[in-house]
């Protein structure tokens, strides 16, 4: 007699330890998931500062990511297109400019902790000039979006039939340290390019092919 | 198959119940002898001969592990296939012990359904030989893969991809099905055969670790009356489960090969073909384990030069019909007027290879004619002989199948030949000591013999008119 | 921009590439060429060791732990840093291919290059579109430049009696030395191979006038030197005439390997299979007819093939001499040649008549080093009118300018102790003049030795100073391979190391420095600008910016002066006595044209087209031969010429085909260094070395070379052959070579297999279906049409087997696009080769009968694919475009589809063949999965290109044009046999193609529909063609 | 049902057979029968009613092969319709083999599952035999002594007939015999 009871305790409690197990499965994380990733960059750039609030164009840094597979990351010298006038956060220069006034002097450089990593690297003096001897040194950025080898991404046909930026990197607008968005997995590829045949781009009509040699050759 | 039992009667017999059946117990056993002579072995301190055995086969059995690890350590290349012949002695290993896997529920299942009570001192055995063949044969697949690591890849798992499965239009992937399927299902048969038994050995063994083990296993088995009435049920459903996948089990690793595209694979006689000569290896292992068993254990009562004898006739007509399936593949080739397939053929008797294709019709086909002869056929020597024969030959019939398909196809610029490694043969080596160990443990520590069904037909004085009516029911 | 640059890229590269701002003596005003030349950082991490791959590690790891990784939400993969370029130069879009016209320097033929460059490096080498002589192809040679330049062993900076040294001191020793020389009025000799390069020849010739004795030696190790006398006899000047194969209509060769290895072969092949397309409205071809001793690639080709003694070439180019004068009705006083060979008697005669029916539409060509025969082989062509239509000598060829007879001289001298100075720039003196003794203590007593060698060779060692080159895709250059044409050679990226160019190390040694670029530029506008065409740029910049752009400039002659022909050289040939002994036959592989190649792994393991067997080389013995002395492939001989010095021992090579009494074994082999390629392949406790413990690739068979009557002849009469009772097996990629099965287990009936089909041109006159195979099944019957339809594109290709003539310049190709691993001689000889393309040869039948073939054969991307439905894992599937898709992340390794590919194209990894030489990984290409071990790959039709060339297209949103995506392969062949494009588009050339009347598909019986078929050959017969 | 029970012991299957028709006339009631083996027809003796895990059995196969086809179907021309070898999307021939399988799988593990749970056969169950030799050579029949004219020596003789070995009485609590 107990022991049917007994029984059914067991059962009923298998069933719930499955349930429970089911609902934590959707949590886990597959291998090589590096959804989230947000590591250090060895310069604290702000995408929130430069895409967000001064609305710079993504291209205008990334400019391969209409004419080839990578985005390309900006080499130093696009930098220095605004950070050879931009040397420290805006108000911090303001103060700057007024002290001189009151005090009827030249406005001295003033260089944040951050950019001046910049300006090292590129190995230029106080007035931006190269110093002799030293070579300017790539500046060792963390990748963020990783993709397996055998995984090629090709940015320039994205860009090209009108995929926005943040339909795979987020809102990267409002991101002060690039964190990665989506899980990048295979699935989540292929699933937007069967929304995308399906629904078009922004109107117009797509074929965005599931063949694995698109991505895997 | 039924038909091999209504052979002649021993002459000795005059009763009139031995003119009905033969005696499948000799020495007047009683159900107590049965239980202690079958437990003497566990019981009992293990033979010198018993400790010889399974140290050979342990140290096959470590030198196949080693080759298995350099191989996986260095790549496939360790093996001497090329880019013409892609399987070798894996897949023809892997075929190999399928078959070896065969008898064993042949001979429990398919015998049980009719009713041939002689099969109840040899199951128990087979089956186990099944089951440690079906291990070994389900490690092939495995090894010879480029990345073993990612063998889970075969199994339908929900996964990232996309919705990307598997291509289950695949035969390797039936395969998959199939042997899993039948190791689980074989493994279950066995063990429902056991329950009985481990209750026995609990009930007479003194408390210590092989009762409270027994006691585990036996499930509480106390042997009443209306569950073994739920259980005979069972264990016919199994049977009746475990026949047609016997069947299915070859014939999709038949299909393997026959539905391929390649000259001397592409074949729709391989089922069938297959089919029987996997129960033909089979049979022959289970004879030689038999023989040895019987040997080694004091079993000679129990396995009788009867059971040899029927099984020595069941193994003759599987060779008959291979050797019918044989000549029926050069019969196609010729009439088919494929030019491909004629050459194949004539490729396999006189072509690189032919050394093998005639090893392996002597030994499967003309060899096991001599079995026509009865005193042959009682010859123990001589018949585990033959097993043994038949054993070389079956592994040669899956390698000529295999290899001289493979090495001459299509493009005659891409021909090739195949010499295999020390490595290969190593592995070869090696699933035999896997085998071999598996099957001494499970002598020392489990029942040989299903005692509860032998006790179901032991010979005793009021038996006869119950055999009557169990005549009755076999008819 | 000859062709639009595809947008590739990757990030992956520019992190370890730092690109780098003009260099400072560089115009800015020409950055189409140096624009952007990139230091690669060869210590700088690789793919193999770039994250991807432990990515790929890490999921190798999380296949035993699956579970377990799930469990614990997964680890980080490691961190990867992305370094770009500080400043990013002009124009330069990281990872996108970039395209330069150049000029290919792997022989002097000069032919047009295209060199593919990918963040500044140079990856890819094509042929240049449109270029007059290699009209955009290639061959095997310069496809495999590549691997050279990214190679360890080149020497990083000058030495100095075998130590470093600095430029600066070497520069001073030799200026004092060279000094004393001149004042000692001693001897200075400047030995070269030929030189297409004017620029060079005419700093070479500034640099030596000072010096009282100096002289230029131009040394071809297999030189066409007698052509060049026997001209200069006969038409006055010392010109090598400029062949044109696409102007004859009978073309007849006395063993000169035109397809092959003779003078200029991409040139020669590409015109020569203009003429072999028969078509339904004319079907004509060329005749051609090859009398040889060996077995070449040109003669394999041929419609009607002799073998001849090497001794009865003189006879025979006699007799067809005079037959074709009595039919010009100019009567010889003399029989031509005291030998007669009677056996082709009536062959010539038909011959001589076919020839004179096509005067001035026909050829006659040789290589014999006889002036004599040379003289008379002149005379033919003269009195068939071929001067001027067929061969030019107006517009000269300078593509072999080899003088054995200043050769021969210099040997004197260095014996004599006459030379002061000896300069060798590009040829191993030492390994090819390895016949003369003592001529290494000759060189030794020499004052001052400089060898401008990339590596330490036989001369460099024995050298003073070694002032190495630059690599060819690393230094300025011009050539100008016929009279006329002129091109230039740009660098793709800066000098690996601390090397100079030639002509930088001889304007620094005559006082005058300057960069090869100024050196170039100023040789151009005082000496090639003058001789521009009108219709060019008179501006200097903007004809120099034009011919760089485009590769080449077509200018004014030189302005040769040629007398007219002198018929009173016409003289009989010397007496010869005939032997009956072994002759042996010396020659290049197609695959190995001079010892500078000697370091190339790509080509070692490149198939001989002939032989099919890769590393090094071997005695060909003729069939009959072998028979008697009862050798097989592999036994190891002993070839001695009489009992005196020069002896080789090699394995032996049953060549069918061969004239009998005739040995043949490869130059450029046995080079000085090659033992590096010991450890090559997987190494375990089975495997086989590629090079034997202090052994070579091969053995140098130059000491056979002998000097007569002021040429090096190639061909050596009298010498012995005898067993050693050793072994080393060959390493072919094909073992059974003919389309007959074995007899003993042939069906009857069935005994040759239609895989290459044939057809005669008499036949396909009648019937341009004619050859087509009868098959026993119905074929084209689908069982499922509705699924599957190619809506998009349908990509296929068809492969002209009449045009091919299997110079394998595209299994190269498809090696260096591909990243096809090296897997060495033990892994070949297990049949274990990579090459996703390999070209079948078959000998079908016997003698002049015989039936030679040459088929590409690479994945057919079957419809129906048998692969696909065996795989498991769904690891190789169709594309909705037709395409066989090999996942290689997917796959599992069953080996299951390639026992069930009735092609046999599909390739297994067995190992993880090494890719640890760092610089080395320097030349893989990102776009393509370096595969790793234990997966399957195969052809995927470079599916790289094909899906780059449709995002090009969409990105301007224009439809894919045809011809916009080339495959490696097609891009590279000298024939232009192959056609690729997309099935549906009804304007494609490949569509037109599929309607020719000689396509077929291989095996289509099997109803597998490749999207590959082939248009069957043609041979110009007027008998209908055997069938088995 | 009482505690007082009766424990009739054999040494032959016969005489079981034989005892059980004979006890079953006298209505007596019987709670079980125990056997070292699988006794022929002692079922129909007893008078069990034929096993229904057949049942069990069939449906559980039906599940798997069903089942199988559909997630095949699905995986093949629903979720992911991938061009294999010109194949056609749902090829119900190449789904059969691994429908079948499944189907025997299902089905066998099901109606063994079935008989453990009906039995009340589980791991490490703590039994206590009716008799130790129950299990090796001994048939035990099992009579309830709690009805109306019951009376043990009538039972001895009705019994002894059939070379009876032993006859006990046993007072126990239910179930422990389970």
């Amino acid at each position: 007699m107990q022991q049917r009871v007994i029984t059914i305790a067991l059962l009923v409690g298998l069933c719930f330890g499955l349930a429970l197990l089911v609902s934590a499965m959707g949590k886990w994380r597959m291998p090589d998931n590096q959804q989230g990733y947000a590591p250090e960059q060895p310069i604290a750039y702000s995408h929130r500062l430069h895409a967000g609030e001064l609305q710079i164009d993504c291209k205008f840094c990334h400019s391969a990511a209409e004419s080839s597979r990578y985005a390309g990351i900006p080499s130093s010298d696009v930098c220095m297109k605004c950070h050879r006038y931009v040397t420290a956060p805006f108000d911090a220069m303001q103060q700057e400019m007024h002290l001189a006034d009151e005090e009827k002097r030249k406005p001295k450089t003033i260089i944040s902790t951050e950019l001046q990593k910049l300006y090292d690297a590129l190995a230029l003096d106080e007035n931006f000039q190269p110093i002799d001897g030293v070579t300017s040194q790539s500046i060792p950025w963390v990748r963020v979006h990783n993709l397996p080898d055998y995984a090629c991404f090709n940015h320039q046909a994205h860009v090209a039939v009108g995929v926005s930026c943040q339909k795979c990197h987020g809102p990267i607008e409002s991101m002060e340290r690039v964190r990665q968005h989506a899980t990048l997995s295979m699935g989540w590829c292929v699933n937007c390019h069967r929304e995308a045949t399906r629904d078009g781009i922004n109107g117009h009509e797509v074929h965005a092919s599931t063949d694995c040699t698109v991505c895997h050759h | 198959m039924a038909e091999t039992e209504q052979q002649q009667p021993e002459p000795a017999a005059t009763e009139a119940s031995e003119l009905l059946r033969p005696t499948l117990i000799t020495g007047g056993k009683t159900p107590a002898d049965v239980t202690r002579d079958i437990c003497a072995p566990m019981e009992g301190r293990p033979t010198a001969l018993w400790w010889g055995a399974l140290s050979i086969s342990l140290t096959a059995l470590l030198a196949g592990v080693v080759a298995v690890t350099y191989q996986i350590a260095m790549g496939i290349g360790t093996w001497g296939l090329n880019r013409t012949v892609g399987w070798a002695f894996d897949i023809t290993n892997f075929v190999f012990w399928v078959g070896i896997g065969h008898a064993g529920t042949l001979i429990s299942a398919v015998l049980f359904l009719f009713r041939q009570k002689w099969r109840t001192s040899v199951n128990r055995s087979a089956e186990a030989m099944t089951l440690f063949a079906v291990v070994c044969a389900g490690l092939f697949p495995v090894i010879h893969m480029g990345r073993p690591w990612l063998a889970f890849w075969m199994a339908p798992y929900p996964n990232t991809r996309g919705s990307l499965w598997i291509n289950f239009k695949s035969p390797l992937l039936w395969d998959v099905f199939a042997i899993s399927t039948y190791l689980l299902i074989s493994a279950v048969f066995w063990y429902i055969g056991l329950i009985p038994d481990l209750a026995t050995i609990r009930d007479r063994s003194k408390p210590g670790w092989r009762k409270s083990l027994a006691g585990i296993f036996s499930l509480g088995w106390v042997g009443s009356a209306r569950t073994w009435h739920r259980y005979e049920t069972v264990y016919m459903l199994l049977a009746g489960l475990a026949t047609p996948l016997v069947f299915s089990v070859h014939t999709i690793v038949s299909m393997d090969f026959a539905t391929a595209i390649i000259p001397g694979w592409h074949t729709t006689i391989f089922p069938p073909y297959f089919v029987a000569g996997a129960i033909f290896s089979g049979l022959a292992m289970v004879l030689t384990l038999m023989i040895i068993a019987r040997k080694v254990m004091q079993l000679e009562n129990y396995i009788t030069v009867l059971h040899i004898e029927t099984m020595c006739k069941l193994m003759l007509s599987m060779g008959c019909i291979v050797g019918l399936a044989y000549g029926t593949e050069f019969f196609i080739a010729a009439f088919s007027g494929n030019p491909y397939e004629q050459f194949v053929f004539l490729n396999r008797a006189a072509g690189p290879f032919s050394w093998a294709y005639w090893t392996m019709v002597s030994c499967n086909v003309m060899i096991p004619q001599l079995l026509w002869f009865r005193p042959l056929r009682r010859n123990i020597a001589f018949v585990f002989l033959i097993s043994i024969v038949v054993n070389i030959g079956m592994w040669f019939e899956r390698f000529v199948i295999i290899v001289t398909s493979l090495h001459r196809d299509f493009l005659p610029s891409s021909w090739a030949d195949y010499t295999p490694t020390i490595i290969e043969i190593t592995t070869l080596i090696g699933s035999f000591g896997l085998f071999f160990s598996c099957f001494l443990l499970f002598c020392r520590f489990l029942p040989t013999i299903a005692m509860a069904e032998v006790k179901g037909v032991l010979k005793n004085p009021r038996r006869a008119a119950k055999q009557d009516s169990s005549k009755g029911d076999a008819a | 921009m000859p062709r639009p640059t595809a947008p590739y890229a990757t990030t992956r590269f520019v992190k370890r590439i730092r690109m780098t701002p003009l260099s400072k003596n560089t115009p800015s005003n020409n950055d189409s060429s140096q624009g952007q030349l990139p230091i690669v950082e060869a210590a700088g991490p690789l793919l193999e060791e770039s994250l991807a791959i432990s990515r790929r590690r890490f999921l190798e790891a999380a296949g035993f732990s699956l579970s377990l990784a799930a469990m614990s939400g997964c680890g980080r993969a490691p961190v990867e840093t992305a370094l770009p370029s500080p400043i990013q130069p002009v124009g330069a879009i990281p990872g996108q291919l970039q395209y330069y016209a150049s000029t290919c320097a792997g022989c002097p033929s000069a032919c047009g290059l295209l060199v593919g460059t990918r963040d500044g490096r140079p990856l890819k080498m094509e042929g240049l579109p449109g270029h007059p002589l290699s009209s955009g192809g290639l061959c095997a040679v310069g496809q495999a430049l590549p691997i050279g330049l990214y190679d360890s062993h080149r020497l990083t900076g000058p030495l100095s009696a075998g130590k470093p040294a600095q430029w600066t001191t070497l520069d001073q020793e030799i200026v004092q030395t060279l000094k004393q020389i001149n004042e000692k009025q001693t001897a200075i000799r400047f030995v070269t191979p030929t030189i297409t390069s004017p620029t060079l020849k005419a700093n070479i010739d500034a640099f030596l006038a000072p010096f009282e004795d100096s002289k230029h030696i131009v040394f071809d190790a297999v030189s066409s030197s007698a052509i060049l006398d026997a001209h200069e006899q006969t038409h006055s000047t010392r010109v090598l005439p400029h062949y044109r194969f696409d102007r004859a209509e009978v073309v007849v060769s006395f063993g000169a390997d035109f397809l092959g290895t003779w003078i200029s072969p991409v040139e020669f092949t590409s015109d020569w299979s203009t003429r072999r397309v028969p078509s339904e409205q004319v079907p004509e071809m060329s005749y051609h007819v090859q009398f040889e001793s060996r077995m070449s690639l040109t003669g394999t080709n041929a419609d009607l093939r002799v073998a001849i003694h090497p001794q009865d070439q003189g006879p025979l180019i006699a007799q067809l001499t005079e037959k074709v004068s009595k039919l010009a009705g100019i009567s010889l006083s003399e029989p031509l040649s005291p030998n007669i060979v009677d056996r082709h008697e009536s062959a010539l005669a038909e011959l001589a008549q076919r020839l004179w029916n096509g005067r001035g539409k026909c050829l006659v060509v040789s290589d014999s080093q006889d002036v004599g025969v040379q003289r008379l082989v002149n005379a033919t062509n003269h009195m068939l009118g071929n001067y001027e239509s067929t061969l030019g000598l107006q517009r000269p060829s300078r593509q072999r300018q080899g003088n054995d007879r200043d050769v021969e001289q210099l040997v004197e001298e260095l014996r004599a102790g006459k030379v002061g100075a000896l300069l060798v720039a590009d040829v191993d003196l030492l390994h090819d003049l390895a016949g003369q003794q003592t001529l290494v203590d000759a060189i030794d007593r020499v004052p001052l030795t400089i060898s401008f060698s990339q590596r330490e060779d036989e001369f460099a060692t024995l050298a003073k100073y070694i002032c190495p080159d630059h690599h060819p895709l690393e230094s300025w250059s011009d050539a100008e391979p016929v009279d006329g044409l002129i091109s230039l050679a740009q660098p793709t990226l800066q000098p690996l190391g601390d090397t100079r160019s030639v002509l930088e190390s001889l304007a620094a040694w005559s006082a005058r420095p300057t960069t090869a670029y100024e050196a170039l530029q100023t040789h151009w506008k005082e000496a090639i600008f003058p001789r521009r065409q009108a219709e060019t740029p008179n501006q200097f910049i903007t004809f120099w910016e034009k011919s760089l752009q485009d590769g080449f400039i077509e200018t004014r002659g030189a302005g040769t002066v040629v007398s007219d022909f002198d018929t009173s050289v016409i003289k009989p040939l010397a007496q010869q006595t005939t032997t009956n002994d072994f002759s042996l036959v010396l020659y290049n592989k197609v695959s190995m044209p001079d010892a500078r190649h000697a370091h190339n792994p790509w080509l070692h393991e490149l198939p001989d087209p002939v032989t099919k067997v890769t590393w090094g080389n071997y005695v060909g013995v003729s069939s009959n031969d072998a028979r008697e002395l009862g050798l097989v492939d592999g036994d190891i001989v002993q070839v001695a010429a009489g009992n005196e010095a020069p002896l080789l021992e090699l394995p032996v090579l049953v060549q069918v085909g061969q004239h009998d009494q005739v040995l043949t074994v490869a130059l450029a082999y046995g080079c000085k260094g090659t033992d590096r390629f010991a450890k090559i392949g997987p190494q375990w406790f089975e495997a086989r070395p590629t090079v034997e413990e202090n052994e070579l690739v091969g053995k140098n068979a130059a000491p056979f070379v002998e000097f007569r009557n002021g040429t090096m002849q190639h061909t050596r009469s009298t010498v012995t052959l005898t067993k050693t009772g050793k072994r080393r097996d060959l390493a072919s990629t094909q073992l059974y070579n003919s389309l007959e099965v074995p007899p003993e287990v042939a069906p009857h009936g069935a005994e040759r297999r239609e895989i290459v089909q044939h057809t005669t041109l008499a036949a396909f006159a009648k019937d341009s279906h004619a050859g087509a195979a009868v098959h026993h099944h119905e074929t084209g019957a689908q069982l499922w049409p509705e699924d599957h339809a190619k809506t998009g594109h349908a990509w296929g290709m068809v492969i002209d087997l009449n045009k091919c003539t299997g110079c394998s310049a595209c299994v190269i190709a498809c090696q260096s696009e591909n990243n096809v691993p090296v897997v060495g001689y033990d892994e070949v000889r297990r049949q274990r080769e990579m090459h996703w393309m390999r070209i079948d040869r078959y000998f079908t039948g016997e003698g002049e009968a015989m039936s030679i073939d040459h088929q590409p054969m690479m994945c057919q991307h079957c419809d129906n694919a048998p692969c696909e439905t065996v795989c498991p894992v769904l690891a190789t599937v169709h594309s909705s475009e037709g395409l066989n898709e090999q996942v290689y992340n997917r796959c599992v390794g069953t080996r299951y589809c390639a026992n069930n590919c009735p092609y046999k194209v599909r390739r297994f990894n067995w190992f993880k063949y090494e890719h640890d030489d760092s610089l080395q990984n320097l030349v893989l290409n990102p776009e393509v999965t370096v595969r790793s071990r234990g997966v399957m790959e195969k052809c995927s039709m470079c599916v790289q290109r094909i899906e780059a060339g449709k995002i090009e297209a969409r990105s301007q949103g224009l439809p894919v044009a045809d011809g916009t995506i080339q495959t490696a392969c097609q891009q590279s062949c000298p024939a232009n046999a192959i056609v690729f494009g997309d099935m549906n588009d009804t304007e494609s050339k490949i569509h037109a193609a599929l309607e020719n009347p000689r396509r077929y598909e291989v095996l289509e019986e099997l109803n597998v529909r490749p999207s590959v078929s082939y248009l069957r050959v043609v041979k110009n017969e007027d008998e209908e063609p055997h069938r088995g | 049902m009482s505690d007082r029970m009766l424990l009739a012991t054999f040494e032959h299957e016969e005489d079981l057979l034989d005892a059980v028709e004979v006890v079953r006339k006298k209505g007596c009631k019987i709670i079980d029968a125990y056997t070292p083996y699988a006794v022929h027809g002692l079922d129909r003796a007893l008078g069990l009613r034929p096993s229904r895990l057949t049942w069990v059995c069939f449906v559980c196969g039906m599940t798997g092969a069903l089942g199988m086809l559909w997630f095949e179907y699905w995986v093949g021309a629903l979720a992911w319709a991938v061009d294999v070898g010109g194949k056609p999307w749902n090829s119900l021939p190449s789904n059969v083999p691994v429908a079948f399988e499944t189907a025997v799988l299902f089905a066998g593990f099901g109606s063994v599952f079935a008989l453990l749970g009906v039995s009340r056969l589980f791991p490490g169950k703590q039994v206590l035999p009716v008799l130790e030799r129950v299990t090796d050579d001994r048939f035990v029949l099992l009579l309830d002594e709690t009805d109306a004219q019951f009376d043990v020596s009538t039972i001895k003789a009705m019994l002894s007939p059939f070379n009876l070995v032993a006859l006990e009485e046993r007072v126990v609590s239910g179930g422990e015999l389970q």
